[in-house]
């Protein structure tokens, strides 16, 4: 589907000014309406916080794996199929009783998209950037996670190339679940860190 | 760079969980351009540094006022400028065109369709760390002050600040070079933990960690 | 706070000549606003922090879109709204009014411009420096690294920087408790000397020096 | 004069609400039309940079005085009949050839009223706070004033109350002259410090 068709309400100068960059390189037949649906459809459809949960699940299930997710986690993710821009570098930190961690990037929206797709709005937003690397814990609460005074919250700044993703703590009563009825338990809030499963 | 762009810490942006916050975006226009900022890279179209400096260079009240995809038009519009691969006014004169009615054109291009997504999913790993790293885990170091004209991966917030190597990631060329094509050679990535009173003094919080990763050319010893 | 109004440093900004720049003010309304802001203080219609305080609060977005006399006219309002002295609506109904093409009132008080003027020629000076003063001139200080809710006049860009003492000013009291109406004891304010490569690290320009004046609360012995 | 007449334009949002904040305390009778009057008059007609100009003007002749301006500047000025509002603790810097001094307050617009007058809209920008204080070599030279490599630049950064007034050389060539054309000779901008005599 290209954009420009069926607009309800007249189009924003910014909606304007995007869909004629678009018109222009199309038109001169540098970029193909179909490869920006693919893009699109890559990020909607293939890619996204499902896969991230995939490996969270299986880090739960497989001591072995989680061995692998954390020591080597671009290639453990390799394993499930994930990889590719923007987690070329993937750095799994894992959440412990004593330990919650939550991934940011200040200066830009920094996220790994081949396990989480592409960030929410509010991760992309200037009072994320700027708050969580100051007031960790008075933003967690805005997401309802309220953690112990004595848990050492770590918050990672994505400043180079290395991505993040976080490794929940597995539920307590999840025994009896497999692998794909835990991972409906892994939001993409708990692997950013808002928000534990 | 010392831009609007470089947040940690600021005041005065309000609360951070929103209506609307959970989605990635909100109108159709905005996964597209933000599709189109990827190929235009792809396929060699836009010149000058990349999407991201590019919106570092926005003027400081245009960056604040823009949406997060306002900025990425503002920036794919920027290089596509500078290659040439547009003229100055074509936009414009395109957006009054669409504004009058006109379809949006239309092209198929399977091969770009499926030159684009293995480009997604190239895997492209950094350099392993150098065996002879200045520093190693465990090492304490200070963040140099500095004022870069240009890109850089060194927040304000942690310039001058001292903190803790907990490991070198990979070797990388420093971003403050290769954004302006300035030879670099591979330096040691480090991730580096800051107590929070070492960044911000006291605070009505628990004292936390803040862990940045930094390249050498950041660094000195304390 | 560290909003947008803490600009030392920053980049993007572009000239400072520019044309029109050498004029305080270019639309009438301008002065006047200016002086209907300190007419306000001195007849207690404001209440909360003062105008300075108060424009610190304005969201950075809109701090930097406006003009200098536009964040006055914001502040004076926000002081007003406060105090009760105007109640939410009356300014948008007012503003209907003279868009109508009402006449602006008139009222006349020459007491109250003898008094404002007087109030303009008054001489209150610091109080002298203590003597037991915690520094003195040529004694090495660290600003300390803060990150303050409120306002406070400690800017980012000498926070962790090392400097030399001075001079002792005088003695003041903490603007970042007396702005909410916090007690605070007169305390030392010290002109502290930073060399420029201890605020910014290498520069294109040879060294200089920079020179703030900063409470004996904002700093700590080498 | 009252704002709200004459006008030749259609009033911008920014004005009407200026307007409208002024009507609305007039109409009630809590700040009087002349008493605004009287504020900008008094910073158009009786207060601006010939105060200071009058000042630096007596150093250059009287060396007690300015011995007294750089030692007890309240009082000193205060002799001449300047003081006041953004004046209580003035301090005056004097340039040597071996230093340069600039003021500027990048938290705000502090500045020496009583001697300067209001502040030029330069003063204020944000690229003024913004620069001066970390690249002044290049703000100077905006405004044609290209120092010595040698001589040492000093920024006053007006963070407190304390309100700072640059004391410039007296040019050469200028010995005949008295005080009130040494006077003429000394701008504003000389007085902040982008500017020589």
């Amino acid at each position: 589907m290209s954009a420009g068709h069926h607009h309800e309400r007249p189009a924003s100068e910014a909606e304007l000014r995007a869909r004629a960059l678009e018109a222009l390189l199309v038109e001169r037949g540098l970029v193909s309406t179909d490869a920006i649906d693919a893009v699109v459809s890559y990020y909607e459809q293939d890619v996204g916080p499902q896969n991230g949960a995939r490996a969270v699940a299986r880090a739960w299930l497989d001591e072995a794996y989680r061995g692998r997710l954390l020591e080597r986690p671009g290639d453990a993710l390799a394993e499930l199929g994930f990889g590719g821009m923007e987690g070329h570098n993937m750095t799994v930190v894992a959440n412990t009783p004593a330990v919650h961690n939550v991934i940011v990037c200040t200066l830009c929206s920094c996220y790994p998209w081949p396990v989480l797709g592409l960030p929410p709005s509010w991760y992309k937003s200037e009072a994320y950037r700027a708050r969580v690397v100051a007031e960790p814990r008075a933003v967690l609460r805005e997401f309802g996670l309220e953690l112990a005074a004595d848990v050492d919250v770590r918050v990672w700044d994505s400043s180079a190339e290395v991505r993040y993703l976080v490794l929940p703590m597995r539920p307590p009563g999840t025994g009896e679940l497999a692998e794909e009825q835990l991972a409906a338990r892994v939001t993409r809030d708990c692997m950013i860190g808002t928000a534990v499963p | 760079m010392d831009g609007a762009h470089d947040m940690g810490g600021m005041h005065g942006f309000g609360p951070v969980a929103v209506p609307g916050g959970e989605l990635p975006y909100h109108e159709r226009w905005e996964p597209r351009i933000f599709a189109l900022h990827l190929l235009t890279g792809f396929e060699g179209l836009g010149a000058g540094p990349g999407g991201r400096q590019t919106r570092e260079e926005m003027d400081p009240a245009g960056y604040l006022a823009a949406s997060y995809y306002e900025r990425w038009t503002w920036s794919a519009e920027q290089r596509l400028l500078r290659k040439g691969t547009i003229a100055p006014g074509e936009v414009e004169a395109m957006m009054a065109r669409l504004a009058a009615g006109e379809a949006a054109p239309e092209h198929e291009d399977p091969a770009m369709s499926r030159r684009v997504v293995e480009r997604l999913q190239r895997r492209a790993p950094m350099d392993p760390p150098p065996a002879d790293a200045r520093f190693a885990a465990g090492d304490r170091v200070r963040v140099r002050r500095m004022r870069p004209q240009g890109h850089t991966r060194c927040p304000r917030y942690v310039r001058g600040a001292t903190g803790t190597v907990e490991r070198v990631h990979g070797a990388d060329r420093l971003p403050d070079l290769t954004t302006y094509g300035e030879p670099a050679r591979p330096e040691p990535v480090y991730s580096v933990a800051f107590a929070s009173p070492d960044l911000w003094g006291p605070s009505d919080e628990p004292p936390f960690t803040v862990l940045l990763d930094l390249w050498d050319s950041y660094l000195e010893p304390t």
